[in-house]
């Protein structure tokens, strides 16, 4: 590792981020040119059924990095990311649900069609604003940032960790599920929020839109990445690993733990909270079900089975599970609860690692080369 | 209405009924005639031929009245060419299926089974029912049995019409049973009021906790009758100042009664959470596998659910304790120390084992029959009735945790699993066998899930998400209370529980389980390691 | 045998040693004094009105059996544990108890703990630069960059400690032994003014037990050190002054004779079976 | 210079496919199997409800080849698991339309799952047939609903308590979701309109899956307990019943006292419950396994035969498929193809019988005209029906109790061709100031 270089180049000179940059840009290529080029019906052609498809399924990658993130390197077992990925979700959704105008079925100019029919006369104030792109934006990140800083401060401050921690986020995103299915919520209760027609003008239910979002996700994933690699390649990701391993020491040396577990934890919220905005226009729904605690675990067990703390690991553990997920619910739908409930044994207890565990040399390659100009001066001292 | 309370009443009619009813000859023609006007008039018209049948005197009248009210009296379609009204009556004694049992309604010989192709059952409703139950407790009050007038004379109450009050006049003039005079009169009172707008009948209704007495003083103070309405608002306030006090009693109990299902839910976790330190996910499914069992049991003893019941506490013990046992040898074992992994190795165990209850036994819900000593509730006054199976399961969690109390504290095991989880090294070199230890207190950790599985049947679903609704609350309980300590989870459910329904009447039944997690989630900023933390250096680090 | 001979030449160990400017205030008496602290976990007393002081540049050995608190009062001091009564002063401007482990820290009190705890996932060189007194808010760490004489002072702690071959190992692979040296290596990093040290021979060789106790000589002097430990050899070897402990409260404080002669020591020690 | 031809290749190719697109489909689509997806939850929480409705339509689609087929060619179920996750279901109702080229779907149970399908179907142009009762308040050009709109349920039931049972207190107990929300919304306007007062009125909410039902129970005995007749009207969903029907057996609540009309337990709900102490109890349906009609008897024998379970129930969204099936088919007999658009035209009209011993006809609107049969629970988890409609009802897609939807109609057919008509602005889509005040 080049311990002299600036934070933020330094994933670059990475070859496991090298790597990861290049497959991830090769895939979108592919997919984009087969999608545009290929015609209908030829075996190369990609659907752009198959284009969102593999949009989820980066939302999803992402989702996973950021959990990766706090449980790897910080070891921070959240079972409440759903929840940040879920507000980042939603106040997308509000703000397509805003786009719809008064092309709902009743037309009214301003309320979206569920507050119309439960007879709400005003727009709530906490959806004002969000007709405008720039502030929906900023809401996906702020809305989860806030959260994972309240909740954080919170939680850190008093050193509420392992365990109970993981059982208090998991109450957190309950409590929201809960929140998020009442009616007086004024977030489309059960049915959530959907039937979103265009975003930034352009309609959502156009092939030209689907690709562009596609695109949009690989590049927030490469973005997102990148700057995971960062924080955890820098001093700090070392001394998140020290926290993570021997808190009390660290305290000792002069870190405040909480405070490095709190930036964390808060940036990898709002990286959630990016994945959960670009999952809903593809899906075209957002509903209380995705606060569901099921899913937050489900979230940890990608991480677990791509491998913790490297980061690329969490990506092919979301990708690797969703696809099946996909193909299973498709081909033999009874078996699939099997299938991912043994999946979730079999990693725990036979493969800790990961499957990146699988695939050694890749992490380690890296170090020795960025090492070698250093150390090879240092082994002669 | 039961079936059981339904055979009870003709078994009474069979003995004592004969002189009431006995003084005609039988008679099939006239039978024949009135059951065919009962079958083939309006619902308003049923009523009064329903009388005529009570007054024909035919001693087989009450158990057509019973089965017809019971929806069971029905008639075999004439095939064609028949003449009208020449079907034949039956009694059905079972309506299962596609092929019903029948037996003749005027001969009782049985008739076997019959398609339901083939049958019109005698339409019945509610208020029909109610008053063919009118007729019969006026039957019942001359029954020699003083519980059995009692309970009549009850089920009287805001039912009473002017045919029967007369009837009741009479027969209270002959009442020696003072309970049963107390409540004739008050059934007298509540016609009196509601249909005379009588003053006096005011006075006899005041301090009654009764809710027909409550509805015909309520109905009162709308009269135009100004002394009336002021008495009957009287009565009422001095009846609302006596509810309150059964109110406040009656919230206390359903917290109590929630808490003791939380705490049933959680303690088994509290045991492979708390003592061991496995965040066992699949906890939730051990209760399932519990409440499944007591299903089991009560599909192989047909007719005894109250034995299955009972049989099925220590099966459902054993299964769950066994599944257990499975579960810590083929995968916790193998996690020592690294209990965030047990977590996510439970979870997909958890999957596993609802799918296989939906694939092998169904998806759907299945029924688990309420005995009737469980059934009901226990009436403390008028106003204030305690639901016998809440009060059962209370009673069941305090022994269930006593037990376990006992279990720890005092047994061999116990000492060895406190020993084994305080220093595994240290136990391991006094000679005790860790795994041995580790084997046992999960198998008692799941098999305590079962029981409240077997507990659980009783009050809520029997399905293959019985589990899911359970294992978040049991952990919150766990972690409230203070993990290893089983103090802190008796503590933390029935107060938790208690909370909940403090909170619910204004803020909803919603809003309060929010307010509940988050009241948790700050406490747990407060007090980090719960109500009972384990202090000193053992908890440090 | 090459670190032994560097050890020799004082001046070069000790160009790294020298304390940093801390604030704090030694310029009256002693630069740590705990008075009458009293604590104790469910009834138990762990210390029982202890009074200590170490004064400035001291290097002072605490003996005592199990239980006698001296773990605990080093919790104390570095923030870990809050007494019941009692004050605890850095110098005399910095009331300990007021504070938590990372200002302490950076007040200049290191620490090595009884069972040596170094981040096992991370390389020595890591190790050593995690420890180093730089700023250790957030952003600052997260845009920390190595500099030339950063890097520098990390190879001479490296050398110090005879870790150097294995600067790019995972300290989780070394032994016990290596894994004392290696916290004591952080503590230097740290420069801390006043360092506890729990137990720092424990599971070492002779050989090392010796260069131990030079360093820990060496040290004394610019820096103060309070070393906790059970081998009376090594105790011997380095003790100017020795304090014993016993139930929380101190049984004898004096020169190693005095103290190994004292009759209640001596029972204590006999009482203890040691 | 290379690259510029490469585009021309692909485009010449893409231009190429659309040429061979426009004549592909009628070709395909005349040999080969008839397509027809199935999009229920087979797992998680809806597969109670859900893994029956995609037995009921494999076996449809068995007797309907058996019979030689549609067109003389063979129907082909294409059977996909939504998993009870809504996101899934939209994902899937793409993979049928665009992967597997359905040319019908027969699916959905929550209003949720059918919010989240709708954009798809609609898109993609597809058919869907949603066989469950629901809220009203929608109408798609590409949705058929065969399940009761409010109108076909709720306000009968609420007339026959008024009437029949003579009624005056009104609890109004549901899940805290769209469809009781709407419902009671509903009901509460016309039970105002009937001249009920507002403290004759109860409304309560409850989470999914609600299974502590003590306080709000003896909340309701004491609302009961004032003198006058009260009934529940009971949205409550699923799970929470179980739990809610033994809470009222164990505080005694019989239904000659308070009778409870409930509009989401069928038989299959009962399946699961111990109607001993239920009796009398009520619920309004289109459709009763208990009905005394030739065609459900031999539509159980049928459904029996298939399950091989002697204690198979039959319900109503169960009929509600075999209504929407039969229509389905009878349309793409008179279209002459399964042609999405032709369908969609034939089948406005098409009347078939229904179980229960009448005829359903498809009306403009996409909503069927059905019976409305209120039965009372008996103790074998059967209901008796004790009052039905005089005729069938047709389902209303926008509630005249509603201020935002009093105004709207739907009519698919040419000329208006509109889902919401306001017939007041007489625009469609309601693009108008008047309703968007």
């Amino acid at each position: 590792m080049n311990y002299s270089q600036s934070w933020l180049t330094r994933p670059f000179t990475e070859r496991s981020t090298q790597i990861f940059l290049g497959v991830l840009f090769l895939a979108v290529m592919v997919v984009s040119v087969l999608h545009l080029v290929m015609p209908e019906g030829s075996a190369l052609y990609v659907s752009s059924y198959t284009v969102t498809l593999l949009g989820k399924y980066l939302c999803y990658a992402l989702l996973a990095v950021a959990v990766d993130l706090v449980w790897g390197y910080l070891g921070i077992l959240s079972l409440g990311h759903g929840a940040f990925f879920a507000l980042g979700g939603y106040a997308m959704g509000m703000y397509l649900m805003r786009q719809i105008g008064d092309r709902g079925v009743y037309g009214d100019p301003t309320l979206p069609d569920f507050m119309v029919f439960l007879n709400w006369d005003s727009l709530p104030w906490y959806w004002h604003g969000f007709d405008m792109a720039w502030f929906a934006f900023i809401m996906v990140l702020l809305a989860p940032g806030l959260l994972a800083l309240v909740f954080g401060f919170l939680a850190f401050r008093s050193r509420v960790t392992g365990v109970y921690l993981s059982i208090i986020t998991q109450a957190l995103t309950f409590a929201l599920m809960l929140a998020f299915f009442r009616n007086e919520m004024g977030f489309g209760g059960n049915n959530g929020l959907t039937d979103f027609k265009d975003i930034l003008g352009f309609d959502l239910r156009t092939d030209a839109a689907r690709l562009g979002l596609f695109i949009a996700t690989g590049i927030a994933l490469a973005v997102g990445y990148v700057i995971c690699r960062a924080i955890v390649t820098s001093k700090l990701g070392r001394v998140s690993v020290a926290c993570r391993d021997a808190e009390a020491r660290t305290r000792f040396l002069g870190y405040r733990v909480e405070r490095v577990q709190l930036f964390v934890f808060v940036v990898s919220a709002m990286l959630a909270g990016v994945a959960g905005a670009l999952y809903v226009p593809q899906v075209g729904i957002i509903n209380p079900s995705e606060f569901s605690p099921l899913f937050s675990i489900e979230i940890v067990v990608w991480v677990a089975l791509g491998g913790r703390a490297t980061l690329y690991g969490a990506v092919i553990g979301a990708i690797i599970v969703n696809y099946a997920k996909t193909v299973f619910t498709g081909i033999l739908p009874d078996a699939w609860l099997f299938a991912l409930g043994a999946l979730f044994v079999l990693v725990t207890v036979f493969l800790p690692k990961g499957i990146a565990g699988l695939l050694p040399g890749l992490k380690k390659k890296t170090d020795d080369e960025s090492e070698a100009p250093t150390s090879g001066k240092e082994a002669t001292a | 209405m039961s079936i059981i309370r339904s055979l009870k009443q003709l078994l009474i009619v069979c003995l004592l009924s004969l002189p009431v009813l006995g003084h005609a000859q039988a008679n099939d023609e006239q039978a024949q005639s009135l059951l065919t006007q009962l079958a083939e008039s309006s619902y308003g018209q049923k009523g009064k031929i329903a009388g005529e049948i009570a007054r024909s005197g035919d001693e087989r009248a009450r158990g057509w009245l019973e089965a017809f009210s019971a929806g069971k009296l029905a008639r075999i379609e004439p095939s064609k060419g028949d003449a009208e009204g020449s079907g034949k009556f039956v009694i059905v004694l079972s309506n299962r299926g596609r092929n019903w049992k029948v037996q003749d309604a005027l001969t009782g010989d049985d008739l076997g089974e019959i398609s339901r192709r083939d049958l019109d059952s005698i339409r019945v409703n509610n208020s029909l029912r109610s008053e063919i139950d009118g007729i019969l407790s006026v039957i019942d009050l001359t029954v020699n049995d003083a519980d059995k007038r009692l309970a009549a004379a009850r089920g009287l109450r805001g039912n009473v019409d002017e045919a029967m009050a007369k009837k009741l006049t009479e027969l209270m003039a002959s009442e020696e049973d003072a309970d049963v005079k107390a409540t004739l009169n008050e059934a007298l009172a509540i016609y009196k009021v509601e249909e005379q707008g009588d003053l006096s009948a005011v006075k006899t209704l005041s301090g009654s906790l009764n809710s027909e007495a409550r509805a015909a003083l309520n109905s009162a103070t709308y009269s135009d009758d100004p002394a009336l309405k002021q008495a009957a608002r009287d009565a009422l306030a001095s009846i609302e100042t006596k509810l309150k006090w059964n109110r406040a009693a009656e919230t206390l109990y359903f917290g109590l009664s929630l808490g003791s299902v939380l705490v049933l839910a959680a303690i088994g976790l509290a045991i492979t959470f708390g003592v061991m330190g496995v965040i066992n996910m699949a906890h939730g499914e051990l209760i399932m596998l519990g409440a499944y069992t007591t299903w089991g049991m009560q599909q192989m003893l047909p007719g005894q659910p109250g034995l299955a019941l009972i049989l099925s506490i220590p099966a459902g013990f054993l299964v769950s304790a066994l599944a257990g046992v499975a579960i810590e040898r083929s995968v916790i074992q193998f996690l020592k120390g690294r209990p965030l992994e047990t977590l996510l190795a439970t979870f997909g165990i958890s999957l596993v084992l609802q799918q296989l209850v939906r694939t092998v036994i169904s998806p759907l819900n299945r029924t688990v029959v309420t005995p009737d000593w469980m059934s009901g509730s226990i009436m403390v006054n008028e106003a204030l009735s305690l639901t016998l199976n809440r009060l059962y399961i209370i009673g069941f969690a305090l022994v269930v945790f006593v037990g376990l109390m006992l279990i720890m504290r005092k047994t061999r095991l116990g000492l060895e699993v406190r020993a084994v989880t305080q220093n595994r090294a240290m136990a391991r070199s006094m000679g005790i066998k860790a795994t041995k230890v580790d084997i046992m207190t999960f198998a008692l950790g799941s098999g305590v899930a079962g029981l409240a599985g077997v507990a659980l049947s009783q009050i809520t679903n029997v399905g293959p998400n019985l589990g899911q609704n359970y294992i978040i609350d049991s952990f919150m309980v766990v972690v409230f209370g203070g993990v290893g300590n089983l103090w802190g989870t008796l503590v933390a459910g029935l107060s938790l529980g208690t909370i909940n329904q403090l909170l619910e009447p204004w803020a909803g039944a919603v809003l309060a389980k929010i307010l509940v997690l988050v009241f948790i989630i700050l406490f747990i900023q407060k007090r980090p390691r719960g109500l009972f933390p384990q202090k000193g250096r053992a908890a440090e680090g | 045998m090459s670190i032994m001979s560097e050890l020799t030449h004082r001046d070069r160990v000790f160009d790294f040693l020298t304390p940093t400017a801390s604030p704090v205030d030694v310029r009256h008496g002693p630069i740590l004094y705990l008075e009458d602290v009293t604590v104790s976990f469910d009834g138990f007393k762990a210390i029982n009105n202890l009074n200590l002081t170490i004064d400035d540049g001291e290097l002072r050995c605490i003996i005592g059996p199990n239980g006698a608190g001296k773990t605990t009062m080093m919790d104390i001091i570095t923030g870990k544990t809050r007494p019941d009564v009692g004050s605890v002063w850095f110098g005399s401007r910095h009331n300990l108890l007021t504070m938590n482990e990372p200002d302490i820290a950076s007040l200049g009190i290191g620490r090595k703990f009884q069972k040596p705890t170094v981040f096992e996932a991370l390389t020595v060189f890591e190790n050593l630069e995690l420890a180093m007194a730089t700023d250790k808010r957030v952003l600052p760490t997260l845009t920390a960059r190595l500099t030339g004489e950063a890097r520098a002072r990390i190879d001479e702690v490296l050398t110090t400690i005879g870790l150097t071959d294995l600067r790019h190992r995972e300290a989780g692979i070394l032994s016990h032994g290596q894994k004392q040296w290696l916290e004591i290596g952080m503590l230097l990093m740290q420069k801390p003014r006043l360092l506890l040290v729990d137990e720092p021979v424990a599971g070492m060789t002779e050989q090392e037990m010796e260069r131990t106790a030079e360093l820990l000589t060496s040290l004394a002097g610019k820096q103060s050190v309070v070393v906790v430990e059970h081998d009376m050899g090594f105790v011997r070897s380095i003790a100017r002054t020795v304090t014993v402990l016993h139930q929380g409260s101190v049984l004898a404080e004096g020169s190693m004779d005095d103290v190994s002669n004292d009759p209640k020591v001596i029972e204590v020690y006999l009482g203890e079976g040691a | 210079m290379k690259i510029k031809k490469q585009i021309t290749a692909g485009l010449s190719a893409l231009a190429l496919t659309l040429t061979v697109s426009v004549s592909a489909p009628v070709a395909a689509a005349d040999e080969g199997p008839i397509k027809v997806g199935i999009l229920h939850s087979l797992s998680g929480t809806m597969a109670i409800s859900e893994s029956t409705l995609k037995d009921t339509m494999l076996m449809l689609i068995k007797e309907q080849n058996e019979n030689g087929g549609l067109l003389g060619r063979k129907l082909e179920p294409v059977v996909v698991d939504p998993a009870s996750n809504w996101p899934l279901f939209a994902e899937k109702a793409r993979e049928l339309l665009a992967k597997d080229k359905v040319d019908v779907i027969f699916g959905n149970w929550t209003s949720v799952s059918r919010k989240s399908v709708l954009p798809v179907v609609e898109e993609l142009n597809g058919l869907l047939f949603y066989p469950v009762q629901y809220e009203g308040e929608e109408s798609s050009e590409n949705v058929f609903y065969t399940g009761a709109a409010p109108n076909q349920q709720a306000i009968p039931a609420v007339n026959y308590l008024m009437n029949q049972v003579g009624v005056k207190r009104w609890v109004l107990a549901g899940t805290d979701y769209v469809y009781p929300r709407t419902t009671n919304k509903i009901l509460e306007a016309y039970l105002k309109d009937h001249g009920v007062a507002d403290e004759d009125i109860m409304v309560n909410y409850t989470p999914f899956g609600h299974s502590n039902w003590q306080s709000i129970v003896s909340d309701i005995k004491t609302f009961g307990s004032q003198g006058k007749k009260t009934a529940v009207v009971s949205t409550i969903n699923g799970d929470a019943n179980v739990p809610f029907y033994r809470e009222l057996a164990n505080q005694g609540i019989k239904a000659e006292d308070i009778p409870v009309v409930a509009f989401s337990v069928g038989e299959q709900e009962l399946s699961g419950i111990d109607t001993g102490p239920l009796v009398g109890h009520l619920a309004a349906w289109n459709y009763f396994m208990s009905v005394d009609t030739d065609a459900n008897y031999d539509f159980i024998d049928k459904w029996v035969a298939y399950t091989g379970k002697e204690d198979a129930v039959t319900n109503d969204p169960m009929e509600a498929h075999y209504i929407g099936f039969n229509m389905w088919k009878e349309a793409v007999k008179k279209a002459g193809t399964t042609d999405v658009d032709a369908v969609k035209d034939a089948i406005i009209g098409v009347s078939v019988p229904n179980l229960t011993g009448g005829y359903a006809t498809m009306m403009p609107n996409h909503h069927i005209t059905k019976p409305v049969l209120i039965g009372e629970i008996q103790d074998n988890g059967q209901f008796s029906v004790v009052w039905q409609t005089p005729s069938t009802v047709a389902g209303d897609a926008w509630s005249d109790y509603l201020p935002g939807s009093k105004d709207l109609i739907s009519d698919w057919r040419k000329p208006l061709h509109c889902g919401n008509y306001n017939v007041v602005t007489k625009s469609c889509g309601g693009k108008s100031e008047v309703a968007a005040e």
